[in-house]
């Protein structure tokens, strides 16, 4: 990719963040795009801290948030999700092809590191991006560059399991210390929904035509899953 | 109240007496202060406050004294067993001992000591020992912390109330509290044909006489040994059932012996002007209580509306300002005393 | 040695105490979530004003509690806290749970850090239903403890 | 006995009162209330988290010592008032020269603690 | 009381729970104090570990999460309208003002726009929200400080304006009044008269408390110069709201961002304080109140007239994409970044809060402070656990 054309798809108010941020990282920087009043910018892993010097450095000195996304779809998740009105729901799942996702500043992996900046003097937002390999969750910290993302980092190590090369204090800020797991990956899954899926699934008017199934445990997911089986199928 | 102020002397005279100002008196007070207490907080905050207990909520003092009579006994690990029990005894010991010497009416005072007021300073700080022992004996974290802050502030406001009554002493020329109303009853304001209520010719004594006073007994702004929002209740965390109770209420009736105190010292106690004899005796109480009352509502007052000091602020307070003022106040009451 | 421990206490002993309990319940402030917001405006809002039924909000220790209101949100976290504050109670004491989430989880039904329910950790007397239930419903729920409150038997209840 | 002392014997009788009050209302309650112990019951209360320490390092709190000593030095100091102060107008100027001076070297004292620095923070 | 072995097996998993681990500065020999999760003075659940040297803070530790719900997993398990229901719970004192951004991202992903009219009422209510949040901490932070009084006015009369949130919106607590594209309905006959009374009832109440603490000499010597935050220090934490303006940073997005509300259709002003002290926050929280009476009795004049809600499905699907929409919540910079992959609830969503922030300043700012200041601190920076821990 060529720098020209990136630059005319940036709108006026950032051509100089971005030309800053390309002078700086060069190969580093990995794709933009604006909206509005925010930028977004997709950096190597391995400029990432460097990336937020050179914010820092022109004006973007206000910490926003810091935080990572998981892209892996699960379906089973998100359980009242799969239910759709019965008009919608065969046509939906036969015919459209699932929608392809437009990742705003794009992306390969699974996981990704964002974080916002904002410049107080510029009135502009600023969100930083970068790519995580999925065998190797390691990221550079910010939390001596910002003083403020040493809790976001430890947050983020929590929920996701990123590690934050050179923070000094990654330990559990909400869960108790013997919490195992990641809880916002999407593979992991809400205990309580497999035990028993969301009312909601279940059309509330089938339930008095088997009073006698609702007693145990058991019967209501074999129920509940055969019902919302039997919603999709029709 | 009468036919026990003309048996005469005698141990039938004395019993009564004993009665009277151990058992009628230190109840009422606690009773009245504690109700007093709720229902004024209640109200400057445009509540009703306790409704329930009895008509208006005044039984409310029996019906928490029956209730922690059912509590449990709790006492924490490593806590210091004897000293932990006692120092509630203590604080209460300490309450009972100011009531001796306060007089309600023309003979009616259990013990006209002549050291009177001597007496008082000296038998208020005995608290000052229960607090620091319930502190320590707690092994709490916030109870010693609220403890050791009592220490240094009882003691920093110890010295302004002894000095802010020295100037009640220059006047009266007299230790004793009985001869102290007398002599305000009959004095005159520096040779003046005014009748000498202390308050005139003592407001800086009786300024800091209530601010020291709004100190010793711990009440907001002076609170820091309770403060709620920092150290939880203070020395009082780890108490629990009646220990608790007896706390509480030598909180309440120290504040009372502290008022009827300074009615005592500087606005003419049970005395009415034109009023003598048998009539002095039967509404001298009455006097008193309403003085009480009014000094009380002040304590009260500041305590319901005013943020706490911090510690170093209070230490300051004490011996940048008050102990300053109340040696200028000896000197210039004693520069009129010797003049005129 | 104790009358209650020798399950003996005659009846108009019991009426007496009984009444003194219920209209003395000292009542800790620690509020948990949303649900604290209420209880706040029930205790300090001069529109409800819960000193009226005795309720007296002043300790912030637990050893001087008799009622303990569950308001809001029980995390994992603070679950054990919960029950050891309840502990650091000294009998004879009541909890009062307000509020869905306190009664069962109530929107965080599928959390992975919400205990569904405080009842799995510590004996509850009232629940109080509402996403936060109005300050009325709190008092509602007082009102409740102190009939149940009057109607106890003493030994009954002390000794298990 | 003198008469002395017998007022101060009314004071003992006074004090024993609330010393027998609380012993007969505390072994009343023993009647009256349970005893239910539970394991966590009598942990120190410290926010419903564990304490620390059992013992905390009490040296470290206690920085009243210099007040407490500046204290001592005042207070026995305004002892001596006390018997002036019941005979001002017969001591007379003589004696309020002497307590002025007298008050003049106490606020010596004092102003030697403030500049100091003991009426700093604790 | 149903099964007493259970309550034993209870009372013994408590007392093993682990707490959680705390800083390694802190582990160490000295005198430790647990502030928290029960005391008065942190709000709730909040838990801070202070180490003491007499009473000065050598170092403070807070620990959070004990009121941790796990929103953003939640959110991801559940359809926008139930997210809405969810989200008001975040911050719980100004719960509408939690709706909006959230409402307002998923309505930039569908380029949809709410009507004027609802526009306007949005942001009556939003300010009513702010009224109601800082109403009690102007009391609160009274009570803090050992002043009991002014909380019980602070809640005397944010019963006004609670009575009009739910007279308006069905909820006294949580509205749950916003909808994609609109409002639920419109507001009930002579709302907007008695809105403007209470208005005034609030602007007294400012008046009041104005009298009984902020020119209270002791409230003043406790908070000046207490927990002073410099202008690059609090940006560098990411501080917002009202902390971030007392310390000298003029901005406001309600002022400085474009966003579908009617804020820039009125007359008022941003208040900012140069000392960043706690008794500077303060006061501009209690300037902030009587600025949103009057935003709101401009906005009640001008509310035009017509539909609340734009066309949208009946069932929303949002399109693909990513948006981040934050507003000037009460408590300061409120902001949820959506993503959406086209189903029928979010993808991810990540909720700043303004709380988080504002708290992760506190081992800085409390070290070497007296544990009286912590308590003032505390409560000048002004959290909500919810909002905090989410």
């Amino acid at each position: 990719m060529t720098e020209e054309n990136h630059l005319s798809t940036v709108s006026d108010l950032f051509s100089d963040t971005v030309a800053h941020f390309i002078e700086a990282l060069s190969e580093g920087v990995l794709q933009y795009e604006s909206k509005e009043k925010d930028l977004w910018i997709r950096v190597k892993n391995s400029s990432w801290a460097k990336a937020a010097q050179v914010a820092k450095s022109i004006n973007f000195n206000y910490f926003c948030f810091l935080s990572g996304i998981d892209w892996k779809d699960n379906d089973e998740l998100g359980s009242e999700k799969l239910w759709q009105a019965p008009s919608e729901s065969v046509e939906s799942k036969s015919s459209k092809p699932p929608p392809k996702l437009v990742k705003i500043a794009g992306g390969q992996s699974r996981f990704q590191v964002f974080a916002r900046l904002f410049s107080i003097e510029k009135k502009l937002g600023l969100f930083l991006k970068t790519d995580l390999d999925e065998k190797d969750l390691v990221i550079d910290s910010w939390s001596h560059i910002y003083k403020g993302a040493n809790w976001h980092e430890r947050e983020t190590w929590e929920m996701f399991g990123f590690v934050f090369k050179g923070h000094s204090d990654l330990r559990h800020i909400y869960l108790p210390s013997s919490f195992e797991g990641n809880p916002l990956r999407k593979d992991f899954s809400l205990l309580a929904r497999q035990v028993k899926p969301w009312p909601g699934l279940v059309d509330p008017e089938d339930m008095p035509e088997q009073p006698e199934q609702s007693n145990s445990k058991q019967s209501n997911i074999d129920e509940s899953s055969n019902n919302s089986d039997n919603s999709e199928q029709s | 109240m009468i036919s026990i102020a003309v048996l005469g002397e005698g141990y039938l005279f004395l019993i009564g007496k004993a009665i009277l100002l151990l058992i009628v008196i230190p109840a009422f007070s606690m009773l009245i202060g504690y109700s007093f207490l709720l229902k004024m907080m209640s109200h400057m905050q445009d509540r009703l406050g306790p409704m329930e207990a009895g008509p208006h909520g005044i039984f409310q003092l029996l019906a928490d004294g029956l209730k922690f009579l059912q509590k449990e006994d709790l006492m924490p690990n490593g806590s210091d067993r004897f000293i932990f029990k006692a120092a509630p005894i203590v604080m209460l010991v300490s309450t009972f001992l100011l009531y001796v010497v306060i007089p309600i009416g023309p003979h009616m005072v259990l013990e006209n000591l002549h050291t009177g007021i001597f007496y008082v300073l000296g038998v208020s700080s005995i608290s000052v020992i229960a607090i620091l022992m319930a502190g320590w004996a707690s092994s709490n974290q916030y109870s010693l912390l609220g403890a050791l802050r009592a220490g240094g502030q009882l003691i920093a406001y110890e010295i302004p109330l002894v000095l802010s009554v020295v100037g009640v002493i220059i006047e009266s020329g007299t230790l004793s509290l009985q001869g102290i109303v007398k002599a305000q009853a009959n004095g005159n304001l520096f040779g003046l044909p005014i009748r000498n209520q202390y308050l005139i010719s003592q407001f800086i004594g009786f300024f800091i006489f209530l601010i020291s006073a709004q100190a010793e007994l711990a009440q907001t702004p002076f609170d820091m040994p309770l403060a709620e929002t920092e150290i939880v209740a203070g020395y009082m965390t780890e108490y629990s059932g009646f220990r608790f109770l007896l706390f509480y209420l030598s909180e309440t009736a120290t504040a009372f012996a502290l008022s009827a105190i300074a009615s005592t010292l500087f606005l003419g106690g049970w005395a009415v002007p034109f009023i003598h004899g048998t009539l002095a005796q039967v509404i001298g109480p009455f006097v008193l209580l309403a003085k009480t009352m009014l000094i009380a509502f002040l304590i009260f007052w500041f305590r319901f509306s005013l943020p706490r000091f911090r510690e170093d602020q209070l230490q300051a307070f004490a011996w940048k300002f008050l102990i300053p003022l109340g040696l200028v106040n000896i000197l210039i009451t004693a520069i009129f005393k010797v003049a005129l | 040695m104790a009358l209650v421990n020798k399950k003996f206490f005659p009846k108009p002993l019991s009426h007496i105490l009984n009444n003194a309990r219920k209209y003395s319940l000292w009542v800790y402030q620690w509020g948990l979530a949303c649900c604290a917001i209420e209880m706040a405006a029930t205790f300090v809002s001069p529109r409800y004003d819960v000193m009226r039924l005795g309720v007296i909000p002043f300790p912030a220790s637990p050893r001087q509690a008799d009622l303990m209101i569950v308001s809001g949100t029980v995390t994992d976290k603070m679950a054990p806290s919960i029950r050891r504050l309840w502990e650091q109670m000294p009998d004879p004491k009541y909890v009062i749970s307000m509020g869905s989430c306190a009664n069962s989880g109530g929107p965080y039904w599928d959390s992975y850090s919400v205990t569904k329910g405080v009842d799995q950790i510590i004996p509850v007397d009232i629940y109080v239903p509402g996403c936060p239930p109005r300050p009325e419903a709190l008092l509602e729920a007082i009102v409740l403890l102190q009939k149940k409150i009057a109607t106890e038997d003493v030994s009954q209840r002390w000794i298990q | 006995m003198s008469n002395y002392l017998h007022n101060y014997l009314g004071v003992f009788f006074v004090a024993l009162v609330p010393v027998v009050f609380s012993a007969l209302t505390l072994r009343l309650g023993k009647l009256l209330r349970p005893n239910n112990p539970q394991l966590q019951k009598s942990i120190p209360y410290e926010s419903g988290s564990n304490p620390f320490s059992s013992t905390i390092n009490k040296s470290h709190l206690i920085r009243y010592y210099l007040l407490a000593l500046a204290f001592v030095v005042f207070d026995i100091e305004a002892v001596f008032l006390f018997p002036w102060a019941l005979r001002v107008a017969s001591l007379g100027v003589f004696g309020l020269i002497e307590i002025t001076i007298f008050v003049f070297i106490l606020s010596l004292g004092l102003i030697y603690a403030w500049r100091k620095g003991v009426l700093q923070w604790l | 009381m149903s099964n007493p072995s259970n309550w034993n097996q209870a009372s013994y998993i408590s007392a093993q729970a682990a707490d959680a681990r705390i800083n390694i500065e802190i582990e160490s020999e000295g005198t430790v104090l647990n502030l928290g999760p029960q005391h008065p003075a942190t709000h709730g659940t909040l838990r801070i570990v202070v180490k003491l040297e007499g009473e000065k803070v050598v170092s403070a530790d807070p620990v959070c999460g004990y009121m941790h719900r796990g929103y953003e997993k939640l959110t991801e398990v559940r359809t926008y309208a139930q997210v809405t229901t969810l989200i008001n719970r975040i911050d719980w004192l100004g719960s509408f003002a939690n709706e909006v951004p959230f409402i307002l991202a998923a309505e930039k992903l569908m380029e949809v726009e709410a009507p004027p009219r609802a526009q306007w009422i949005r942001t009556i209510l939003f300010e009513m929200a702010r009224i109601a949040n800082l109403s009690v901490f102007l009391g609160e932070m009274g009570v803090q400080l050992g002043a009991i009084t002014p909380v019980f006015y602070a809640f005397r009369d944010r019963e006004f304006v609670l009575n009009l949130i739910e007279s308006a919106t069905g909820g006294r607590f949580h509205p749950n009044f916003d909808r994609i594209g609109g409002l639920k309905e419109d507001l009930p006959k002579g709302w907007l008269q008695s809105t403007q009374q209470a208005m005034v009832k609030m602007r007294h109440f400012c008046d009041e408390l104005e009298q009984m603490l902020l020119e209270n000499e002791i409230f003043q010597a406790r908070c000046k110069g207490v927990g002073v935050i410099p202008a690059d220090v609090a940006l560098n934490y990411g501080l917002s709201g009202a902390n971030l303006r007392a310390s000298g940073v003029d901005w406001d997005i309600r002022r400085d961002q474009d966003c579908a509300l009617a804020w820039k259709h009125c007359d008022w002003k941003v208040h900012v304080l140069d000392e960043g002290d706690s008794f500077a926050r303060y006061k501009l929280r209690l300037q902030e109140v009587r600025e949103s009476t009057h935003i709101i009795d401009q906005l009640c004049q001008s509310i035009p007239s017509g539909s609340i809600m734009a066309k949208v499905p009946k069932i929303i699907r949002v399109p693909p994409g990513e948006a981040f929409v934050n507003t000037e919540n009460p408590l300061g910079e409120m902001g949820y970044y959506v993503i959406s992959k086209g189903g029928l609830g979010p993808f991810r969503t990540k909720i700043r809060t303004p709380s988080f922030n504002n708290i992760s300043i506190l081992p800085w700012l409390l070290k070497g402070v007296y544990l009286p200041d912590v308590i003032t601190i505390l409560a000048s920076l002004y959290f909500i656990l919810g909002d905090i821990d989410r």
